[in-house]
């Protein structure tokens, strides 16, 4: 068990090493160059040489380039990030700042999204009508046909500036992020909800069920004693994997509703190439998919016992 | 009331979607009764709508299945048509099924305990308290015939053997008190030694309890021995029933004639004298050790396959055979110890010169279901190792179908397009298609009702006859061994217990455990009931 | 089999609307009388009538045949992004799940690291660096997705190769190129294909929310998101701008994934 | 044009307190008032710094602020202010001339140390230094002539010269995030600011030096302004509909008329400095060719622009000047009208010929103009697809790339080789803008060198630079009229599209919002009917 853990939080942390690694290399392909960005473009020309100089050396950019990744790298490792190029914030303390918005938004909705999509499986695999289930197996495709900022401001048209339900934008108290919750969930329920959708099938056409039915189990029983256990199982991976993109994918969401987080954060440090802001928040969303990853990698097996016997037999 | 069979199924007829509103029959007006205290067989080829007979009884038929005409009552109690909020209170509490495969049947994420109170629970009279439950479960595990309950039942079914997975559907079926039980070919999957204890147990059971069996099955053998009615199915049609010596002594029915004549129980001899035999040897082990990471699966095992002779290896689950067979084939690669083919090493080739050796060593598996890729049709799964070895194969497909006896019609159809029987036969067709010296078959013939495996056998000993060839044969069935083979290997977790050649094992079996093999044969006292 | 397929009227109905799409992708101008680029300013913002199925922008271009003309960017665009994720994906995806080992613990890291990235950094880079370009946006979108293609291939993979067919396919001495693109392949691609359906909504989508931020292709071109991307500031006054569009959008993404579900339904038996 | 402060105070009386719910498109990334390029950076910094001058929006003219009076040396290289004396920083510290050398230091030389930019650098060239002769006399010397500096002591836009108390001149860049350390002299103190989100100001109990020009006196009728920064266009029109905010900035065009249906005020001014230009490269091919510059100036609708994409607060442009800057002249009779006839028959005779597909190409070379742009007005998109539309009809192949700011930036350092048309505006109320952006020494828009095919270089630094020589009103009248003959007529070195315009709708109880000579917004005079 415990070289399982070992092995796994390895390969997490290479996995942030070579994300921040790659970001670098990313940054210095760009055609910008990063000192530029601090100006207003239309006055660049008049920008004196000299100024320009004293700017990139203020935040190390004049360095070779290698001597520039060892030294993130290793201040990196330190936890410090350095200060965001624009503002002259520290980065830590710009990420943390909007932390908890975004963990709130992307966490929420993730759970959302994960209840509708076991909630269109339940539908689609209980009911007995055939134009049920078709309508109801359309809803993911549905899902992610819809661009999130034109589905958001819909919803905001109906339930914020004609019925006054929820405010609009800000982010003060619970009322404030349904809106948000409920836009970001739709986009992100459909790949779930298929992949929910075709397991549930799967699982319900499955030998156990028959014993149980057998048992004299109802329909409703087994579904929820049966099949939605097993067959949400391959959804955990998937949340897993959709929660690290959620969190910096959040933008248009958070753009739309003017809320603050890592999304339209990272918008910004990519557009004004802020390279310390980026490279820690991709560090930061690669540590959090990597935790998150690893966090169900380790429940896995308290879930599913074959898995235990796989765990255990490699110890 | 008191006149009513515990279950009535009058003309029933059940129909598989085949296309628009095209319906095939798969169960065509079937009409059977089993009574209290009443073991009835219900025996067929595969692919004669047993199971879908049973579904319908038990109102499990799948979506797209069709009930065409017939009722079902239970004690009189006319349950056609019935949802399932209906079915729910007679199954389990009036009738308990147990599946054909025990490893899908069991819930994987469950503790078998807590599948076991379920159907306690779901058909306790009145409500009780988790204790109740739990001694309920443990004693109806019990009745099962798990001896060691109370670790089963804390127990995931990844944990358990088949035999003890089969068991747990058993007691599973047991815990709702019911009056009937179906059991559609329960231990199909398992080896002689562990069918028997099953076997022994559903006898016990029907005698201490008085519950009806109605026990679908595909070997004879068990049918006979154990059933107090059989009824012969072919084709969605009951063509024959009647009481076991009725059956046995006068068979009416043309089919259960052939049924009764393959039985390898039947035979005391070989299917044909071995003409080919030689002194020659075809493939030598030498000393084979395995293990995985918690078994010794295979602890130096020695084998001498001679040219032109069938070499059996028998065997409880779990002894080895497979490996050694993986082994034999150059599949898996042994810990220790050598393979020879004729003068060359096997364990020694890389992975062309291997290839180049398969000409000459062919494999069929155990399952006819899983190893023919869905995608070919057949006439491509037969040519494909003619293609791979750049082989001309104009022809070929045709000429070696006709060897497993099949006719040309089917070159183009899909493996779903066949039943098992069939698709063995092309697995077979395939491993011959290079004329290879020797063929090694892993159970090859388990999964396959006795007239198509008869079929089979017969086909195997006569191209021995004409070209020559060595056999592997791997089985779990002592009976086909007599059938087919000349020597016989008994193995034991892992180890070899008793070699030699059939008759002597057969007549002076010096190891115990070979001796207990040989009494589990189904059907073996029918010759002298006869 | 095609005639089975088209029993059902819902499938009939989408193979309708993928047909009529590509028609306007492949030959707009029979679709539709107007130009996508010439503009009567007196028409600024007309709303959806006989005339103006969908409308008119801002320049009094006609929507319907901005649609129409979009669907052929818009096509390739989605073509592309779906052929590089599932092209790439699953070639990534088979290799390591068939060769197993090392090869197959180092592609699954960099395919890790692919997905701890954010996609919309890559999205991004690709664009600032290859230039405003549709197709450019497409294959950043293609390129993001590779990672979720190959992970599923793999798993595929790896449950087919220990299929009884697969061992007696190497037994029967087939080697092991001839296993892999015979059986190993086209037994594991259902799931994947499954995936590329949802993907082509996914490309769609991704484009347009880059046009949301900014990164969009070059005017005058019409491409669907773009025109939802550029017409939803107006969702108030003139809400047809940019739902009409979205609406097609939508319509096409859902027939392509009943479709695709279709054909999944047929191998499965 | 130029709606303000005199309309809204006829309602009555200001009535004090209340807050009001104000709405942009940006948001501050730091609350350092002197650095930062957007809009809500500017705008915020305003309400919290006071500057030394007050330039007046109608008339460019220079006023009083934190200095009571000024006097300048013939050269232009030293200019004196005297300062007043009775302004003091919210924290109790005096205003006095120490604090604006330390400022001006800072401000143009940055300081490493404290990972300070040299933020003001270009906006005053050749800085020398500051003396303080007494404590309420500041001398600002410069190395050369900059008759701008003194509209760049009233300046209010990015990067501004907004006055910190010395003990904010001494925080590092990650401290100055604090907004409770950042001290100005404003009529508005920091009460919270939020990252992305929003920024509250409150009133500066005490503050009674607003510029006299704008007539308020003491402190500010509002107790507290919310900046809300709202991304999207429709979320803001929705939200002042609905009454969750009191005003909005950036108020999209199709906006504009439905909001003043619906009784809500519209007010703008159009932004000063130059109109949106297209500058042409006159290195690059077929830019080169002045008949093809000029017949792009002649070959586009102004009505159909203005009918489809502008709005009445915003006019198609007509000289590179916007019309409040002093100097502006009028060119829409001469170069700068839709004459479609003309740019064919200019183009004819400088031997372009129209292709099979209408383009025109000259020695198997096509009439291609590439163009880059910035995608960061709603109205850019839409009038330069217009104007491509327009030139597609005489036969030029207009190509646009409208991308983001950054993508720009990175563009532009490129434009000399691989750009035909720079798209942009440049944001400044003195007409030394047109030697800032053109004068070859200086921001050279168009690429002249002393090779420049038919155009003489040293005419165009010589005209350019006498706008930095002289404060005398007539003669920099003069010279201004030269500049913009040189640029549009003579060498037709840019085509200017349509001015831009900031826009404000508010509520009706709103009143007193006032906009400064740059268009940022001024707080100090507003306030609410309902005190709310
Ligand atoms: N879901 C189905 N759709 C179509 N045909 C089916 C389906 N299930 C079974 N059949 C067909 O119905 C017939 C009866 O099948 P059934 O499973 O009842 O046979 P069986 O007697 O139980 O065979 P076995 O001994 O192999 O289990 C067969 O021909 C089979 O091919
Ligand atoms: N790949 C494997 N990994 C781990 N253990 C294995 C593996 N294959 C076989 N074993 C174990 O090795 C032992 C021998 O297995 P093998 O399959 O050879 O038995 P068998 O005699 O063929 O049984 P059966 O009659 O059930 O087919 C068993 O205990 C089995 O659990
Ligand atoms: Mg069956
Ligand atoms: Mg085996």
């Amino acid at each position: 068990m415990l070289r399982y853990v070992a092995l796994k939080t390895g390969r997490a942390a290479f996995v942030v090493w070579a994300a921040f690694t790659l970001t670098f290399v990313l940054l210095f392909v760009l055609p910008a160059n990063p000192v530029d960005l601090l100006f207003d473009p239309t006055e660049l020309n008049t920008v004196p040489p000299e100024v320009r100089e004293q700017v990139a050396d203020n935040y190390g950019f004049n360095k070779p380039v290698l001597l520039q990744y060892a030294d993130r790298l290793g201040h990196a490792l330190t936890g410090d990030f350095g200060s965001s190029v624009q503002s002259g914030r520290p980065v830590a303390s710009a990420i943390l700042d909007v932390l908890p918005e975004t963990l709130l938004l992307s966490a929420g909705a993730l759970v959302l999204a994960v209840l509708a999509a076991v909630g269109i499986a339940l539908v689609a695999t209980s009911t007995r009508r055939a134009w049920v289930r078709n309508v109801v197996e359309a809803l993911p495709s549905g899902a992610v046909s819809v661009p999130v900022f034109l589905s958001g401001i819909l919803i905001l048209q109906v339930f914020s500036f004609k019925l006054g339900w929820f405010p609009a934008f800000g982010d003060d108290g619970p009322r404030s992020i349904v809106l948000p919750l409920i836009t970001l969930a739709i986009p992100v329920a459909g790949p779930i909800a298929q992949l929910l959708v075709r397991s549930f099938a799967t699982e319900f056409h499955s030998g156990y069920v028959t014993t149980s039915w057998a048992k004299g189990a109802t329909r409703g029983g087994i579904i929820l004693r049966d099949v939605l256990r097993n067959a949400s199982l391959p959804a955990l991976t998937i949340a897993g994997i959709t929660f690290g993109n959620l969190i910096a994918g959040s933008v248009i969401t958070e753009t739309v509703f003017a809320r603050k987080g890592i999304g339209r954060l990272t918008q910004n440090a990519i557009n004004t190439l802020d390279v310390p802001l980026v490279q820690g928040i991709v560090v930061f969303v690669a540590v959090s998919f990597a935790l998150i990853n690893l966090f169900v990698d380790l429940i896995y097996p308290l879930l599913d016992p074959r898995m235990r016997a796989v765990v255990e037999a490699q110890k | 009331m008191t006149h009513d069979p515990l279950l009535r199924i009058t003309d029933l007829a059940i129909d598989y979607p085949a296309g628009r509103r095209r319906w095939t029959p798969a169960v065509r007006g079937v009409s059977l009764h089993v009574e209290p205290g009443e073991l009835v067989a219900l025996v067929g080829e595969s692919g004669s709508g047993k199971t879908t007979l049973v579904q319908g009884a038990l109102g499990l038929l799948p979506p797209v299945a069709r009930r065409r005409s017939g009722s079902i009552a239970y004690s009189g109690v006319e349950v056609t048509g019935w949802n399932d909020k209906r079915m729910a209170r007679v199954r389990g509490n009036y009738v308990g099924f147990i599946p054909q495969d025990p490893n899908t049947s069991l819930n994987p994420t469950k503790r078998i305990g807590h599948q076991v109170i379920e159907a306690v629970r779901f058909n306790a009279p009145r409500p009780g308290t988790a204790a109740d439950y739990r001694a309920a479960a443990l004693e109806s595990l019990r009745t099962a015939g798990l001896q060691d309950a109370e670790r089963v039942f804390q127990q995931f079914p990844h944990e358990l053997s088949g035999g003890m997975k089969q068991r747990a559907l058993i007691a599973i079926a047991l815990a709702g008190h019911p009056k009937i039980i179906v059991a559609d070919e329960p231990t199909s999957a398992l080896d002689v030694t562990v069918q028997k204890v099953i076997l022994d147990h559903l006898a016990g059971l029907r005698e201490r309890l008085g519950i009806g069996i109605l026990l679908v099955t595909h070997d004879l053998g068990v049918a006979l021995e154990r059933a107090d009615r059989i009824l012969v199915m072919r084709a969605g049609e009951i063509v024959e029933h009647g009481p076991v010596r009725q059956i046995l002594d006068q068979p009416t029915d043309d089919y259960t004639r052939r049924l009764l004549a393959a039985s390898p129980a039947q035979h005391h001899g070989r299917l044909r004298d071995n003409t080919s035999a030689t002194g020659l040897v075809a493939l030598e082990a030498r000393a084979l050790s395995k293990s995985y990471k918690h078994v010794h699966a295979l602890k130096t095992a020695d084998l001498v396959v001679r040219k032109g002779t069938t070499h059996a290896i028998v065997g409880e689950s779990g002894a080895g055979k497979s490996t050694l067979a993986g082994i034999l084939a150059g599949f898996t690669t042994a810990d220790s110890g050598t393979v020879h083919v004729g003068a060359t090493e096997l364990t020694a080739l890389n992975r062309r010169e291997l290839r180049t050796i398969r000409r000459d060593l062919q494999f069929v598996f155990q399952n006819p279901y899983t190893s023919l890729d869905p995608r070919f049709t057949v006439r491509r799964l037969v040519e494909e190792p003619l293609r791979a070895f750049g082989v001309p194969i104009e022809g070929r497909a045709a000429e070696l179908l006709k060897a497993v006896a099949l006719d040309e019609s089917y070159l183009n159809r899909l493996p779903g397009q066949l039943s098992g029987g069939q698709r063995q036969r092309v697995a077979i067709a395939r491993a011959l298609a290079l004329n290879p010296g020797i063929l090694v078959l892993d159970e090859a013939v388990s999964a396959l009702d006795v007239s198509v495996q008869a079929q089979i056998l017969q086909l195997l000993v006569d191209l021995q006859a004409e070209s020559g060839l060595s056999y592997v044969f791997v089985t779990h069935d002592l009976g086909v061994v007599r059938l087919i083979a000349d020597d016989v290997t008994v193995m034991k977790d892992g180890a070899v217990v008793e070699t030699g050649p059939v008759e002597e094992v057969f007549h002076a079996p010096q190891h115990d455990y070979t001796r207990r093999l040989l009494d589990a044969i189904p059907g073996r006292d029918l010759r002298s009931t006869r | 089999m095609i005639t089975r397929r088209l029993q059902q009227p819902v499938l009939l109905l989408a193979w309708l609307v993928v047909l009529v799409v590509i028609g306007w992708a492949v030959a707009p101008q029979l679709f539709t009388s107007y130009s996508p680029y010439a503009g009567d300013t007196a028409a600024s913002f007309a709303p959806p009538s006989a005339e103006h199925w969908f409308g008119t922008d801002r320049l009094g271009r006609d929507l319907f045949a901005r649609s129409v003309y979009g669907a052929h960017t818009t096509l390739t665009a989605t073509l592309l992004a779906v052929v590089i994720a599932f092209g790439i994906g699953t070639a990534v995806g088979l290799i390591a799940g068939f060769s197993g080992g090392i090869a197959d613990t180092a592609i699954m890291r960099v395919v890790d690291v692919f997905l701890a990235i954010p996609s919309l950094l890559l999205a991004m880079v690709v664009v600032s660096v290859l230039g405003y370009s549709t197709n450019n946006i497409a294959l950043a979108v293609g390129v993001s997705s590779i990672a979720s293609f190959a992970r599923v291939m793999r798993a595929q993979v790896l449950s087919v190769v220990h299929q009884d067919y697969v061992r007696a396919a190497y037994g029967l001495g087939v080697g092991r190129i001839g296993v892999m693109l015979r059986h190993v392949v086209p037994n594991s691609l259902s799931s994947v294909v499954a995936l590329a359906a949802l993907e082509v909504g996914t490309a769609v989508l991704a484009v347009a929310s880059l046009g949301f931020l900014g990164y969009g292709a070059p005017p005058p071109q019409p491409e669907w998101g773009l025109l939802v991307a550029e017409g939803r500031d107006y969702v108030a006054v003139h809400p047809w701008a940019s739902i009409l569009p979205g609406v097609a959008l939508a319509v096409v993404v859902i027939a392509t994934h009943r479709i695709s579900t279709s054909f999944r339904k047929e191998h499965s038996r | 044009r130029g709606g303000s402060s005199a309309e809204a105070s006829d309602d009555g009386t200001p009535v004090r307190g209340g807050t009001l719910q104000f709405a942009l498109i940006d948001y501050q990334r730091s609350p350092d008032p002197q650095w930062g390029t957007n809009y809500a950076e500017s705008l915020i910094g305003n309400n919290i710094t006071d500057k030394l001058t007050w330039q007046d929006p109608d008339t460019g003219e220079i006023t009083p602020w934190l200095a009571q009076s000024w006097e300048y040396n013939k050269e232009l290289t030293q200019f004196t202010f005297h300062l007043r004396k009775d302004v003091t920083f919210s924290d109790g510290t005096p205003f006095d001339a120490a604090v604006v050398k330390a400022n001006f230091d800072q401000y143009v030389h940055g300081d490493q140390k404290l990972g300070i930019n040299p933020n003001g650098a270009s906006l005053l060239p050749g800085y020398l230094g500051t003396d303080t002769p007494d404590q309420y006399t500041a001398v600002v010397r410069f190395a050369k002539p900059l008759a701008s500096f003194l509209q760049a002591s009233s300046f209010t836009a990015n990067a501004q010269p907004g006055f910190l108390s010395l003990s904010t001149l001494k925080l590092s860049s990650a401290e100055r995030a604090d907004p409770k350390k950042i001290i100005g002299t404003g009529p508005f103190v920091y009460e919270s600011w939020e990252q992305q989100v929003k920024t509250v100001l409150v009133k500066r109990a005490g503050y009674h030096w607003a510029p006299a020009s704008i007539k308020h006196q003491g402190e500010a009728y509002l107790d507290r302004i919310v900046f809300n920064t709202i991304p999207e266009a429709s979320v803001r029109t929705g939200s002042l509909v609905s009454g969750t905010i009191d005003a909005t900035l950036d108020v999209g065009t199709t906006d504009e008329k439905p909001l003043a249906d619906k009784g809500f005020t519209i007010i703008s001014r159009g932004v000063s400095g130059t109109s949106i230009f297209f500058n042409f490269n006159s290195q690059l091919f077929p830019t080169n060719d002045i008949a093809v510059r000029k017949a792009i100036q002649l070959g586009w609708d102004r009505d159909a622009i203005t009918k489809t994409v502008l709005t009445d607060s915003y006019s198609v442009a007509t000289s590179v000047l916007a019309p409040s800057v002093s100097g502006y002249a009028d060119y829409s009779g001469s170069v700068l009208k839709y004459d479609p006839e003309q740019a064919k028959a200019l183009l004819d005779a400088a031997g372009w010929v129209p292709g099979p597909d209408g383009i025109r190409a000259k020695d198997g070379k096509r009439l291609t103009v590439k163009l880059l742009g910035i995608s960061n007005l709603v109205v850019n998109k839409p009038a330069y697809e217009s104007v491509q539309q327009d030139l597609t009809k005489i036969g030029i192949d207009l190509q646009l790339s409208v991308v983001p700011i950054p993508d720009y930036t990175a563009q532009v350092a490129k434009a000399k080789t691989d750009w035909n048309i720079t798209a942009a505006n440049r944001s400044r109320n003195d007409p030394a803008v047109l030697n800032l952006a053109y004068g070859p020494q200086l921001g050279n828009a168009s690429f002249l060198t002393a090779d420049s095919t038919g155009i003489d270089v040293a005419e165009v630094s010589a005209t350019l630079g006498k706008l930095e020589l002289t404060l005398d009103p007539a003669e920099r009248k003069a010279a201004a009229k030269a500049a913009q003959d040189l640029l549009l007529e003579k060498y037709a070195l840019v085509s200017p599209i349509y001015n831009p315009a900031q826009v404000i709708a508010h509520a009706d109880y709103v009143h007193g919002i006032i906009f400064d000579a740059q268009s940022r917004n001024h707080f100090v005079d507003a306030w609410k009917s309902d005190g709310k």
